[in-house]
């Protein structure tokens, strides 16, 4: 269980300060799918990072499983906004999915499995041997989700991670993330800011407002469990649900201008 | 390949050129023609000699750079990483740094004795500066989005380091020891001329005080080509070890 | 402002109050180590009759002029050799036909010691200040130079490609893109430089006689004046602190975009 | 280049700019003194000491017309004039006591050291400030006169102030040294096992002032003005030893105390030749010349 | 006019080698706005920088107004897709948008005047000051779309830029982009992966192959100019033509398999 309570962040650097974050409360049970959307700038970004426990909050309280957070939690895998900086440049595209493995002290044999797995599974074999920083911006990202993915991790926090690849690619990567989550009965949370990528991955969808920022709705998503891309889109509930959302972001920007 | 070899040796031509046209008919005491510093040359650094004062200079050297590197990239990490520790040992290490080695010879002796130890000691203190100083700021500067992936993905300890810091500051580590490379040879000069019975700056420096002027000049152009050789060593090194960074700047510039 | 933990104290120790700390448990060692026997004290003085002898030598206005001509000789030297370092540095590593070519002259004159320079100095400029000038610029240019040639091998292409493409010129191109890149660089070198120029400056003094502590160093060494030889060496030291000070407060105003600096203004 | 060029600026009736190139030890007290007296002055010359460390920082100056005199011991001049550096002395600099036991420089071991005699150090560690220079000659001189093979002795090279330290750790087994650290060795303990300088040759003029033969070509007025003036220097220094140990203190950092104790050297103002030519042969016996110098050309 | 004949670019890099791009043809009259859309890592990155001048290919012709690119030619901005990197850390925001107007030499008054209006436009009045690193991904991406709109180019290639903003900024974009055409009567040359968004941008559609990369199909967009979120989109003539674009892609990633 992931808790979120009060959560404040203000950054100080020199005489500008910005409250990122004003009062966040909100839980993800184990094994949940939540999607978290909000306007550009409105702190997302800094809220997975005090999930991750890389980030000290100015104020209020982030658990896993009931334990304070103050390091990243074991189990725990992310895929970053800045998937091109994050990923190691001196080391190729395997070791750089390979190395996280390394530290879990994974074997040989299975580490190489699972890093085949993932990279296939996002479209990448062939690149194996490749820095990098010779491939196109959504081949990186890709890197970055295979790793996360191949680290079978309890919980995974995800930052944008499919802003960089196309349509189809992002269609193949949505219904990944799902049959991870439902194979390995994962932990997501997931920051997007396409709202009907929100509505058909998650079960639940929590809306930040804008700056100072609190959360301003949420939403279940009952759309049935077994999801495709053709049908569920077609779903008038999620039709629905997604004008909702709309809605609510709409409302969101609106306040604060 | 041509083209390589034909940079490596085109501006060191002319210059040996100019110089020796400029010199031929020079009637100074002290920068005599270098006709004269290369016939020198040729007599002064026979096998011999070299066996006798370049090997021993050579190992000096070699101790101290590498125990110079150790440390150096050691104290450089602890330091880059643990902001308290930099604060409190920053300005004792500037007191040393500021410290002239030639005035230190004489405080070392007394702790090293005259003795090969000295020598080498006297190479690390000196060169170990341009070592520790590029590794703090390498370390300090490596990415925070590099630094929080490697935290979340637990990649933590030895690994954070081998895998993470050393690498991403590779490129600046290698700058300091390059750096370094030639401040050693300078201070295996400097450590010759006290308590030394041989090496080659102990040779430089007898010439120049026996009043052999053709013979250190002579003295100076293999410390110069001892100095070349350690340093395209060197880049070799560098470019194995760096390959990802060279690729990397190089993959945009040309595609 | 990742890396900082929870609740870590920053306050309570400010830099400069480690630095002191840092400093005093030096001097607290010199201290003990001669009254403790562990070293003989006709060799190593304890701290306080070193400071006795630097007390004694600030009521000498030989010491104050030496200290002027050591700092004459090492400020000019540093001016010139960072102001050619750098020059030559961004024309030769942007431009890579002219950084093919000298490689090897560099890596050939880089290693000659300034030391085995002596004689030349001395015929040109006599036991004068320009004598020590030569040295100390000689020594002090690569340092800044190499720095700031690995310095513009670090610009990042996608920022380069960022100024090509709006169509700086080239010397735009330097100001805004490589400049500040190697600034970094630069810093790290115009800190070595200071250094080895005094570093320089007082071997050459040492060596040469040139006025300046460097001779009086070698005066009191010859003189069998241990304590006072002591007291000039933490001078030097000392010098090493403040310019290192001056640099450091530099970077900081100029860098506070770095990544290394960002960390430590962001909370 | 530096304002002042070969002190071509002399007509008989101007003030000659003199730079001369010394090494602060007691060896120059005279001309520090007769500065002060002003010898110098009154023979229309404005004298700047300008200190080197060794001959190899100031020859080149002298040579090139940085300093119109030098100042240096005998071996190195010598050894200059073999590779034909174009120098003439002009004037003696500093000599022997020839008192054994009472000169300014000595070989000395500690006091329970098992050598006694200057034979006694035949395959032992000696130091000295300068290899192949005068220390080794002499103390190889000492030795033979003593009984033992002088070619079969070690030099290490390390600076005057470190011998006590060196000696007393055991690193070298005798030090060959000059005042002061000779009192200060003396003082803890040290012992005196050969006068070097006395064993040598009678009376040996140690070092020199010189100057470059181009100077003397085209000044031949100055450098006779500068003879005498060093040559009254001299001769007041010989004769006024507590003069000599309080000029000291105004160019080296020796203390009183330590300054009270020394043992002062002769200074006479005559080159004595045959002690000049005595060395010349040690040196060439001891492999230190490449050739024979030729003292012609050298004296004045 | 921007014509592009011929391009092919292979990347090299030791025994590594990949063609990018096998044979390019297609022209961009002046004034035009065509959208590209293509499979990640198809080589939309590397075209544009073919274009732009920055990258050498290796067989082919680019031509700005007949004229064969060797360089970037003037009076064109380009977004770049890795936004975080092309900022310039070690200046403020308002600094990073000033710099290419001053390098035009533009007065200063003016140039006041064209980045505040470039900072309105994209929503980020009061960052100014701010420097490039404290600000979110999206802020990021919007300051060098605002670089780029204030430098009022003749031609504007824009790779991705949206990626990292919400729904409702990016539809403020979107509009903002097609305002800044017409009335500068810029050419412009978009990458996109949203399909959705190429086909409410465009006049034409050119939509490339996956590697080896070919142009698969062009489409002409015969949407009325004057285009709105709510009604274009809900246009059925939008729908069919977009329901074009996404099988066209389609087909393109089937033949790639
Ligand atoms: N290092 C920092 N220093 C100062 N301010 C910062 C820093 N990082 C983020 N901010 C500010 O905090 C706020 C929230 O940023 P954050 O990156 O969390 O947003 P986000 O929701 O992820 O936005 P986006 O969707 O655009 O990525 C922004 O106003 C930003 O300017
Ligand atoms: N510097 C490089 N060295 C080697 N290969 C490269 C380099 N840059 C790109 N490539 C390769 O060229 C191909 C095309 O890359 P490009 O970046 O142009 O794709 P893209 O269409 O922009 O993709 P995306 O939509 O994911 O950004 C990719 O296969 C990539 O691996
Ligand atoms: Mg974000
Ligand atoms: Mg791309």
């Amino acid at each position: 269980m992931l808790e979120v309570k009060g959560l404040r962040k203000v950054y100080r650097s020199g005489s500008r300060e910005v409250e990122a974050l004003r009062d966040l409360t909100f839980t993800v049970d184990n094994g949940d799918m939540v999607c978290l959307v909000g306007p550009s700038g409105c702190g997302k970004t800094t809220l997975l990072r005090c999930i991750s426990g890389l980030l000290d909050p100015t104020g209020g309280d982030v658990r896993v499983n009931g334990k304070a957070v103050d390091g990243p939690p074991p189990g725990m895998a992310v895929v970053f906004q800045e998937y091109g900086r994050s990923l190691f440049p001196w080391m190729s595209v395997r070791d750089n999915v390979e190395l996280p493995l390394k530290q879990k002290k994974v074997a040989r044999s299975r580490r190489r499995e699972l890093v085949d797995e993932a990279l296939d599974a996002v479209g990448l074999t062939g690149t194996e041997s490749a820095y990098p920083w010779q491939l196109s911006g959504g081949m990186q990202q890709r890197v970055a989700i295979a790793r996360a993915v191949a680290y079978e991790p309890q919980t995974l926090l995800m930052d944008e991670p499919f802003a960089a690849v196309d349509a189809q690619t992002r269609a193949d990567l949505e219904d990944l993330v799902r049959s991870l989550w439902k194979r390995l009965n994962v932990t997501i949370l997931f920051v997007t800011h396409d709202i009907d990528e929100s509505v058909y991955l998650g079960q639940r969808v929590v809306m930040l407002s804008s700056s100072p920022t609190v959360v301003q709705d949420e939403l279940i998503i009952d759309l049935p469990a077994e999801r495709d891309q053709l049908h569920t889109r077609a779903d008038p509930r999620f039709v629905e649900l997604r004008t909702r959302v709309y809605e609510q972001i709409q409302l969101a920007k609106k306040a604060a201008r | 390949m041509i083209k390589r070899v034909l940079y490596v040796v085109a501006l060191p031509a002319v210059l040996f050129g100019a110089w020796f046209v400029l010199s031929d008919n020079s009637e100074s005491f002290y920068s005599p023609p270098l006709r004269d510093i290369l016939t020198a040359f040729g007599d002064t650094w026979s096998a011999d000699r070299l066996r006798a004062d370049v090997v021993p200079s050579l190992l000096r050297l070699f101790a101290g750079y590498l125990l110079a590197a150790v440390i150096g990239v050691a104290l450089g990490v602890a330091i880059g990483l643990n902001r308290r520790l930099r604060a409190t040992v920053e300005p004792v290490l500037e007191f040393f740094r500021a410290i002239p080695p030639p005035v230190l010879v004489p405080v070392i002796m007394l702790f090293a004795g005259i003795g090969d130890g000295m020598k080498v000691i006297v190479i690390v203190f000196g060169c170990i500066w341009p070592i520790l100083l590029n590794t703090v700021e390498g370390v300090r500067a490596v990415d925070s989005v590099v630094l929080d992936t490697a935290r979340a993905y637990g990649v933590t300890g030895p690994a954070r380091l081998t895998k993470v810091i050393l690498p991403s500051a590779g490129p600046q580590i290698a700058a300091g020891l390059r750096q370094a490379l030639s401040i050693a040879i300078i201070l295996m000069v400097i450590s010759e001329m006290f308590a030394a019975s041989n090496g080659l700056g102990f040779t430089i420096v007898q010439f120049q005080r026996s009043f052999a002027i053709p013979e250190m000049w002579s003295g100076i152009i293999l410390l110069g080509l001892l100095g070349f050789v350690l340093s395209l060593l060197f880049r070799l090194a560098e470019q194995r070890a760096l390959r990802w960074y060279e690729g990397l700047r190089a993959a945009q510039r040309q595609g | 402002m990742t890396s900082v933990r929870r609740g870590s104290p920053v306050r309570l120790g400010s830099p400069a109050l480690l630095g002191a700390a840092g400093l005093a448990g030096l001097l607290l060692v010199i201290e003990m180590l001669p009254r403790l026997g562990l070293v003989d004290d006709r060799y190593l003085p304890p701290t306080s009759r070193i400071a006795a002898a630097l007390a004694d030598e600030t009521g000498n206005p030989q010491f104050w002029a030496s200290l002027g001509d050591t700092l004459v000789a090492w400020a000019l030297g540093l001016a010139i050799a960072v102001g050619a370092g750098v020059l030559a540095g961004i024309v030769i590593g942007s431009i890579p036909v002219l950084r093919n070519l000298t490689a090897s002259t560099v890596e050939f004159l880089r290693p000659i010691p300034s030391v085995a320079l002596i004689p030349l100095a001395v015929l040109l400029y006599g036991t004068d200040i320009g004598s020590t000038l030569m040295l100390v610029c000689y020594a002090a240019f690569w340092q800044v130079f190499v720095q700031v040639l690995y310095g513009v091998a670090d610009v990042d292409p996608v920022a380069y490609e960022t100024a090509r493409s709006f169509r700086f010129s080239a010397w735009a191109r330097i100001r805004h893109v490589l400049w500040p890149t190697a600034l970094p660089y630069v810093f790290t070198g115009v800190r070595l430089a200071a250094s080895v120029a005094l570093v320089l400056a007082i071997t050459a003094e040492l060596v040469i006689g040139a006025p300046g502590l460097g001779k009086e160093i070698a005066v009191a060494q010859a003189s069998e004046a241990v304590p006072t030889m002591y007291a000039l060496i933490v001078v030097t030291g000392i010098l090493g602190v403040l310019i290192n000070l001056l640099a450091r407060t530099g970077e900081r105003r100029l860098l506070a975009w770095h990544q290394s600096v960002r960390g430590e203004v962001a909370t | 280049g530096t304002s002042s060029d070969s002190g071509s600026s002399g007509d008989s009736g101007g003030v000659d700019k003199v730079k001369v190139g010394v090494i602060p030890i007691i060896d120059v007290a005279p001309i520090y003194l007769g500065q002060q007296k002003g010898f110098f002055k009154n023979r229309n010359i404005e004298l700047t000491m300008e200190s080197g460390q060794g001959g190899a920082a100031i020859v080149p100056g002298v040579v090139s017309g940085q300093f119109q005199f030098g100042f240096s011991n005998f071996t190195s001049l010598m050894i200059a004039q073999t590779k034909n550096v174009p120098i003439k002395t002009v004037a003696a600099g500093v000599a022997s006591t020839g008192e054994q036991g009472k000169d300014f420089g000595a070989v000395v071991v500690t006091k329970d050291s098992p050598i006694k005699t200057a034979a006694d150090l035949v395959g032992k560690k000696v130091s000295v400030n300068t290899l192949k220079n005068i220390g080794d000659t002499v103390t190889r001189e000492s030795v033979r006169k003593a009984g033992g093979d002088g070619a079969n002795v070690n030099f290490v090279e390390m600076p005057f102030p470190n011998m006590q330290a060196a000696l007393e750790k055991g690193d070298v087994d005798a030090a060959w040294v000059v005042e002061p650290q000779l009192s200060t060795i003396k003082a803890a303990g040290g012992r005196e096992v050969a006068s070097t300088f006395v064993d040598a040759a009678d009376d040996l003029t140690v070092a020199a002032y010189f100057t470059s033969t181009k100077l003397l070509a085209d000044d031949a007025d100055l450098v006779k003005r500068f003879t005498e003036a060093v040559n009254e220097s001299l001769a007041y220094a010989d004769a006024n030893p507590e003069e000599v140990r309080t000029v000291l203190s105004t160019y080296t950092k020796i203390d009183a105390a330590l300054g009270a104790k020394l043992v002062l050297p002769k200074w006479p103002t005559q080159i004595n030749e045959p002690s000049v030519q005595t060395l010349a042969k040690l040196g060439e016996g001891d492999g230190i010349f490449s050739g024979t110098p030729d003292l012609e050309k050298l004296l004045p």
